[in-house]
């Protein structure tokens, strides 16, 4: 097996007397999606939070391609190549579609400036299918599109990660379709990504593999179908009965 | 460069050329309209330049108002006149990099009064020193700048803003900013080194004030820190910028023309009740145009288009 | 005994729930099942009248609510739990739980109040001189549940209670739901821990993106694949 | 510089009539006298405005309006005043804009200027360049002499810093010889303008003449409160105390004083001191305190002019600067009528040159400067702040220790 | 020597904390910005003015008539003009902008009413300026007045707002308006309730300062200032702070002005200001906002 791309060993987080994320580990290849699952308020979104840099971790530590990221500033995680994006769509309410897209392109590393980035920027929206509505402000947009969007502005970035968070959620049977269609053709271009995830479906669709949290602690992984089936799993997301 | 644009940069052109033949036909009084308009102008502009898509609301405008008038005050008969202004432009530059630096963890109200103490420490600092060091209060200022050169200078400042302005809303520094005014998470989450964009452009903002107040030191003959470090200007600046509309670079024009207008007219009528009638004008202002002028210029313009529309 | 129908919730253009129809009575706990984002806390929010509704009916004992501001729906008798708890965390729990009796339907009986709140949550009664936010998860939410039982409700919605906490507190906590319904209360209960939550319900609704999908009895919907379905996906 | 239309048709119809024709005619006068003033009405200044200046100017004009105008003998006949006026808002580049606008858009015959030293330096350039007489009563600065130089139709009746600090050192060395007091002088000043340009006179003064400053600090403008600075003075052991304050401060520490019984031998407050309100506050306290400007006791005008701002404005006029800024309007009233006519020049002119008849006696301009027309130094003595410095006919007897303070 | 700054810094410092704590109610609970704040404490020094010199009301019992009426008058304020604000602000900080503007607006009303009325002249008068003697000190009888009161007010005030239901809901409102309302918490009578409790406590330090003070229709300004210094110093809505960031000011005040340079005094509490907030830049005693 090659490299990780991104290892996070011992990763930990308290708010106050609650300890967010306890000792969490995983790693990340190249190449793969990777689930990271678990019940509401089980840490998920904080560990997201700890490798892009929003939050700072109490112990840990946090690595791209052996570069230590922990110790650094969001904005420079960002430029070392992890793109995400967010629990609620947050897309920039002043701008067009394309000016939202061009903010992923020009600060990245490889940043990208003037009418190349607005070419890019083109063919990035009609990657995620809003090709026709570049100059649209975003509040005009749906709650797909916002999604979609925002997709496209953390792929201006070209990460090596990509982070979702739950990305696919509150989306109906038919935009969900087209999302998971979405996220599958990102694999086949190569792309790396870790999706928080609640939409069973996807993850069983589209992750190789899945980290189960709870309380947490890492609880269980492996690939989807053997970790939704783990007992202590299924006790996790649907109740202990018996206690 | 479109047809379109080639027009609005021509007729940009032409409105400054006309305006800088405004002293040869106007009087003295006109004038001098003309030059507090141009002053606002540019105040309210380089105000707006870094709280606009920041929203960080500064009362420090006369701080470094007042340093461009004093530094006048000190080099304006020992200096040739260009490099006053150099030095003036230098002193507000650094000077609002420190300060930039070390305020930007503060938010909403907090920053709000830390700039009117900033202004006001630099005051009474001014004024220790001109006590116990040089024992004078209040400078006199015998340049040789006449009324005409003051706007014509201010023009070229108003013209110099605008142009950064313009230059930076193009730049990568301008479409930084606008994301930070949105979203300052997403903003760091692409790539966006938060701080260093929002000092680097309050310097300038900062560095133009401190112009406009060295262009603006000749008018008054006598410079004491009261005069130089009056908090009216920030607060008027403010008002003005967003009376007029800070989401656009000419927002600010159109905060600063009605309201000196307004000014001029209730100091005329009401000269033992100005105080009331501009707060009672101030307070129909904010109920009725809650969004600044340009809001409400924009908003008739989309109704208007939805109408051709429908 | 309270009745919803017709409710829609939209946030700009984002429609986060359709349509909704549903009901409790007193002396019942119904729960509301369904995976994330799938508009359970823009249910309860637009019921307690914190977020704005479009046509609804809603009422409570025969009252219309849904023109009434969030303080009147608590004076009508309903109170809500919200998600994270919504204590007021630099006061102490004494304050806390008084002020839930600020509703002038339930001064009178504050004493009384405060003491089933206590006997429901004995761990309290050492901690009221404390401020809110130094105790812990499962302790928080018991002063939210305590502070909302202290405005004598009807009818008590309360949106995931167990969110963050042990699972030997959520033990506690899911029987102490059953004293509250004993007591004569209607209990509309918003709940990912769809196993545990229908242990102690009468009742339950499925709801996925916005719709209810589902309804019965909490037997039927124990047996229901589409609830396991609907958390897990298809196996 | 602009003429007046209807004075120059005069002009060219009394060349048309013929050489040595008489003067302008009745028909031709204006129908009215424009004078114009920006003051502050608010802001800092409005206080120092509204006591000083503006009564003076309500007086002045409703007195000259009752006789029917001011006589202009070109046109044989009184001409009545019409008011302009604005608000600079405590403002120098409000000031000079409203200036500015009085003299170009209301077309002004005359101005009256703007109160405080800084405002007045402000508008002086704009004074200067449309050639209107600038006859300010509200600036102490010791450029006075330099600036009547540099702007000649400029007048500075209140003088300079050292004239009021000679008269001070004047009457102290005196009151030393006499073995009155001893040679220590605390001294504070308020940071602005005004108390810096006297205290760095009287620092000088002071040492020249052989007192020691034992106790010399500044505070900032609206300090009130005044327990450390009288704390320290009052352990200075000073038999001089000296203010130079403004009203707020001068009613502060004057408070302080009393509180803490602290009674130097001499002492001196700055403005405010003269004002109403002094008095009013403090009665019988005021007894044998000094400060800048004093009126004669005996002299009838005075007490006539105290009667008719009393009627106009239901207070007193301040002892200092009121009375001469109104004897600076009865001299621009005179210089009009003895020029005829509205002739900015020649009553620039006759303002240099002339004597007038004023409330404070006569006066003859020296550097477009007052010289010994008034009281330099009062102290208020049995209810009047009587001038008693410099030295000349009519100065009262200076009381000295300081009466103590009455509970 | 030590008592006297001491004795008068605390002083000082204690009527800071009177003018402010009104300041700290009306923002910290109505969220409102008041920049008009200080013209209310003028008004109420020229009321007592106006009782004790042409009715001859000592202003001890002024006090009685001025508080409550102001209380009137800022709550009719807060309900005519200000709850149309409140109403459309999409958030707390658009509110914050309006109020701001509003305020302003306000605050040239009413100093144009009170130069209309009693132009720009300095007043002052004459009561329990008396000296009085405490260890070693003297200082006068209205200052220490109008320590007692701000300890008094600020006692009960405290005690107000944590032994009573309605100073609860007061500081429930203060903490978390959104939540505030599931407990039956009518939010925008408290914050009415609020605003006109702060324009009351503003009047009384008016009264209370006019004893010894020396002021004009244009010196609202300075109070605003000074009070806004205090209640972002302290800590946005927090009495402690109020009080522990008056008396910092008072006592850098006084004692600056007797142990280093008189003329430093503003520029020391300036200084001050500046580093509590690059420290701390929630205040002294305020909490963090996510």
């Amino acid at each position: 097996m090659s490299a990780p791309l991104l290892s996070v060993s011992g990763l930990t987080r308290r708010f106050g007397g609650l300890v967010a994320v306890d000792g969490v580990t995983l790693e990340i290849h190249p190449g793969e999606i990777v689930g990271l699952l678990g019940p509401n308020g089980s840490g998920k979104t904080t560990v997201l939070n700890l490798i892009s840099g929003a939050l700072k971790s109490d112990a840990g530590s946090v690595s791209l391609r052996g570069r230590a990221l922990e110790k650094l500033p969001a904005f420079k995680i960002a430029r070392e190549g992890v793109a995400r994006t967010f629990q609620l769509v947050r897309v920039l309410g002043s701008m067009t579609c394309k000016e939202n897209v061009v903010a992923g392109l020009a600060f990245g590393a490889k940043s990208r400036w003037g009418a190349e980035a607005d070419a890019a920027a083109e063919n990035l929206l009609t990657r995620v299918g809003l090709g026709t509505r570049a100059n649209v402000m975003t509040s005009e947009l749906t709650y797909i599109d916002q999604k979609r969007l925002e997709l496209a502005r953390a792929l201006a970035m070209q990460p090596e990660l990509l982070l979702l968070d739950e990305w696919l959620a509150g989306l109906n049977p038919t935009e969900l379709r087209d999302g998971i269609e979405l996220v599958r053709s990102l694999r086949a271009e190569g792309r790396t990504i870790l999706m928080v995830e609640h939409v069973m479906d996807a993850i069983r669709s589209l992750c190789d593999r899945c980290y189960v949290m709870n309380a947490g602690k890492k609880i269980a992984e492996g690939t989807p179908k053997d970790v939704l089936a783990h007992p202590e799993v299924i006790r996790a997301y649907l109740g202990d009965a018996d206690a | 460069m479109s047809a379109r644009n080639i027009a609005v940069a021509a007729a940009l052109a032409a409105l400054v050329i006309s305006l800088a033949f405004v002293p040869s036909v106007a009087n003295g009084y006109q004038l001098s309209l003309a030059i507090n308009i141009m002053n606002y102008t540019v105040l309210a502009t380089a105000w707006t330049l870094f709280s606009g898509p920041t929203r960080y609301v500064s009362l420090a405008t006369v701080a470094f108002f007042g340093i461009g008038a004093y530094t006048v005050a000190v080099l304006g008969e020992v200096l040739a006149w260009p490099l006053v202004l150099l030095v003036a432009f230098a002193i507000g530059f650094v000077l609002s990099l420190i300060v930039g630096l070390s305020t930007l963890r503060l938010s909403g109200v907090y920053f709000v009064i830390f700039t009117f103490g900033l202004a006001e420490l630099v005051r009474q600092f001014v004024t220790w020193y001109e006590v116990n060091v040089t024992r004078t209060l209040g400078r006199y200022v015998f340049v040789d700048i006449t009324t005409e050169q003051i706007y014509w200078q201010l023009l070229a400042l108003a013209v110099v803003v605008f142009a950064s302005g313009y230059l930076i809303q193009r730049s990568k520094l301008g479409l930084a900013l606008r994301v930070i005014g949105d979203d300052e998470a997403v903003a760091r989450h692409v790539g966006i080194n938060t701080t260093h964009a929002k000092v680097v452009l309050f310097a300038f903002s900062a560095s133009f004030m401190t112009l406009a107040g060295a262009v603006m030191a000749p008018r008054w003959t006598y410079i004491d820190p009261a005069i130089a470090f009056n908090p009216v200007v920030s607060f008027q600046v403010l008002i003005m910028a967003l009376l007029g509309g800070v989401h656009r670079l000419y927002g600010p024009v159109f905060g600063v023309i009605p309201l000196v207008m307004l000014f001029e007219v209730l100091l005329a009528k009401f000269p033992n009740h100005f105080s009331i009638m501009v707060g009672i004008a101030f307070l129909l202002i904010v109920y009725a145009i809650p969004r600044g002028i340009v809001g409400l210029i924009e908003g008739a313009q989309l109704s208007l288009s939805r109408m051709k529309g429908a | 005994m309270l009745e919803v129908s017709g409710l829609s919730v939209a946030y700009g253009k984002h429609r986060a729930l359709d349509d909704v129809t549903l009901s409790v009575a007193q002396r019942e706990i119904v729960v509301i099942l369904g995976a994330n984002s799938s508009g359970k806390t823009s249910l309860l929010k637009a019921i307690a009248g914190v977020v704005p509704k479009s046509g609804a009916r809603v009422s409570l004992n025969g009252r219309d609510l849904e023109k009434m501001r969030a303080n009147d729906i608590v004076e009508a008798g309903l109170a809500l739990v919200p998600e994270g708890r919504g204590i007021f965390g630099e006061l102490t729990v004494r304050e806390n739980l008084l002020l839930g009796a600020y509703a002038k339907r339930a001064r009178a009986k504050e004493k009384e109040n405060l003491e089933r709140a206590i006997s429901l949550f004995p761990k309290l009664a050492q901690r009221m001189g404390q401020a809110a936010n130094t105790m812990s998860g499962g302790e928080q939410q018991m002063v939210a549940i305590g502070r909302a039982l202290m405005s004598a409700p009807d009818i008590l919605l309360l949106d995931e209670p167990s969110l963050g906490l042990a699972p030997v507190v959520c033990g506690e906590l899911f029987a102490s739901l059953g004293k509250i319904r004993d007591a004569g209360i209607g209990v509309l209960l918003v709940e990912q821990n769809a196993k545990r939550s229908l242990q102690i319900a009468d009742r339950g609704y499925l709801i996925e993106t916005g719709r209810i999908t589902g309804e019965g009895s909490a037997a039927q919907l124990r047996e229901d694949p589409a609830v396991q379905r609907a958390y897990l996906g298809v196996a | 510089m602009k003429f007046n239309a209807k004075l120059l048709a005069g002009l060219v119809t009394a060349v048309a009539i013929g050489l040595g024709a008489p003067s302008l005619s009745a028909q031709d006068a204006p129908k009215s006298i424009k004078i114009g003033y920006a003051i502050s009405k608010t802001g800092p200044n409005a206080g120092g405005a509204n006591i000083t200046q503006i009564p003076n100017y309500q007086l002045w004009v409703q007195e000259v309006n009752a006789k029917g105008g001011l006589m202009l003998k070109a046109y044989g006949k009184r001409i009545p005043i019409e008011v302009v006026e604005y608000d600079d808002r405590s403002n120098s580049e409000e000031a000079v804009r409203a200036v500015e606008r009085l003299i170009e858009q209301d077309k002004v015959d005359l101005l009256f200027p703007p109160w405080g030293t800084g405002i007045n330096l402000a508008v002086g350039p704009t004074f200067h360049k449309h050639g209107y007489p600038q006859l300010t009563f509200s600036a102490v600065t010791d450029r006075a002499p330099d600036l009547a130089k540099r702007w000649p139709n400029s007048f500075w009746f209140l003088g300079t810093s050292k004239q009021y600090i000679d008269a001070l050192v004047d009457l102290l060395v005196k009151l030393r010889k006499e073995g009155k007091i001893n040679d220590q002088i605390a001294m504070v000043s308020v940071a602005d303008g005004f108390g810096i340009d006297l205290s760095k006179a009287a620092r000088a003064g002071f040492e020249k003449a052989g007192f020691k400053i034992v106790f010399d600090k500044s505070y900032p403008i609206g300090t009130q409160d005044m327990s450390p600075i009288i704390g320290e003075a009052q352990r200075s052991k000073a038999d001089t105390f000296v203010a130079f304050s403004y009203p707020p401060d001068t009613v502060a520490i004057t408070d302080q004083a009393r509180l803490t019984s602290y009674a130097p031998k001499v002492m001196f407050t700055g403005v405010g001191t003269g004002f109403p309100l002094f008095p009013q506050r403090f009665g019988d306290n005021v007894e044998g305190i000094i400060s800048l400007g004093g009126w004669s006791r005996d002299n009838k005008g005075t007490m006539e002019y105290r009667e008719k701002i009393r009627k106009l404005v239901n207070r007193d006029p301040d002892y200092w600067g009121s009375q001469i800024g109104y004897a600076s309007l009865q001299m621009l009233e005179q210089a009009i009528e003895r020029v005829g006519k509205i002739d900015r020049p020649a009553i620039i002119k006759e303002l240099q040159t002339g004597t007038f008849d004023t409330v404070l006696g006569k006066i003859k301009l020296e550097n477009n400067q007052p010289k010994d027309a008034f009281w330099l130094i009062g102290q208020w003595q049995n209810g009047v702040f009587t001038g008693v410095a410099p030295h000349r006919a009519g100065a009262a007897d200076f009381i000295v220790p300081k009466p103590a303070w009455k509970k | 020597m030590f008592t006297e700054p001491l004795l008068s810094g605390i002083t000082l410092g204690g009527i800071y904390a009177l003018i402010a704590m009104g300041l700290t109610l009306q923002y910290g609970v109505a969220r409102i910005m008041n920049l008009s704040y200080g013209e209310s404490l003028v008004a109420a020094a020229f009321a007592a003015l106006w009782l004790f010199t042409s009715v001859s009301v000592n202003p001890l019992i002024g006090l009685f008539v001025i508080v409550p009426l102001a209380g009137i008058i800022n709550w009719l304020i807060y309900r005519i003009l200000l709850v149309p604000l409140v109403k459309r602000a999409p958030s707390r900080d658009a509110l914050e902008v309006d109020s701001i503007l509003a305020t302003f607006g306000l605050l040239f009303v009413a100093q144009g009413v009170m130069l209309a009325i009693f132009g720009g002249n300095y007043f002052s008068y004459d009561f329990l300026s008396i000296p009085v003697k405490i260890f070693g000190a003297t200082i006068s009888a209205s200052r220490l007045l109008a320590l007692g009161f701000a300890v008094v007010i600020g006692l009960a005030l405290y005690l107000g707002l944590t032994r009573t239901r309605a100073g609860t809901a007061i500081r429930a409102v203060a903490v978390d308006p959104v939540s505030a309302q599931l407990v039956a918490i009518d939010v925008r009578a408290t914050a009415a309730f609020a605003y006109a409790l702060g324009g009351a406590l503003v009047a009384a330090g008016g009264v209370l300062v006019s004893m010894f003070l020396t002021f004009n229709a244009n010196l609202g300004v300075v109070f605003t200032m000074k009070a806004l210094i205090v209640v972002i110093m302290g800590g946005v809505g927090n009495l402690l702070g109020c009080l522990v960031a008056g008396l910092i000011l008072g006592l850098t005040e006084t004692f600056v002005a007797t142990y280093v340079d008189p003329g430093l005094t503003l520029a020391a509490t300036y200084i001050i200001f500046i580093l509590v907030l690059l420290l701390r830049p929630q205040g002294l005693f305020g909490t963090r906002r996510s």
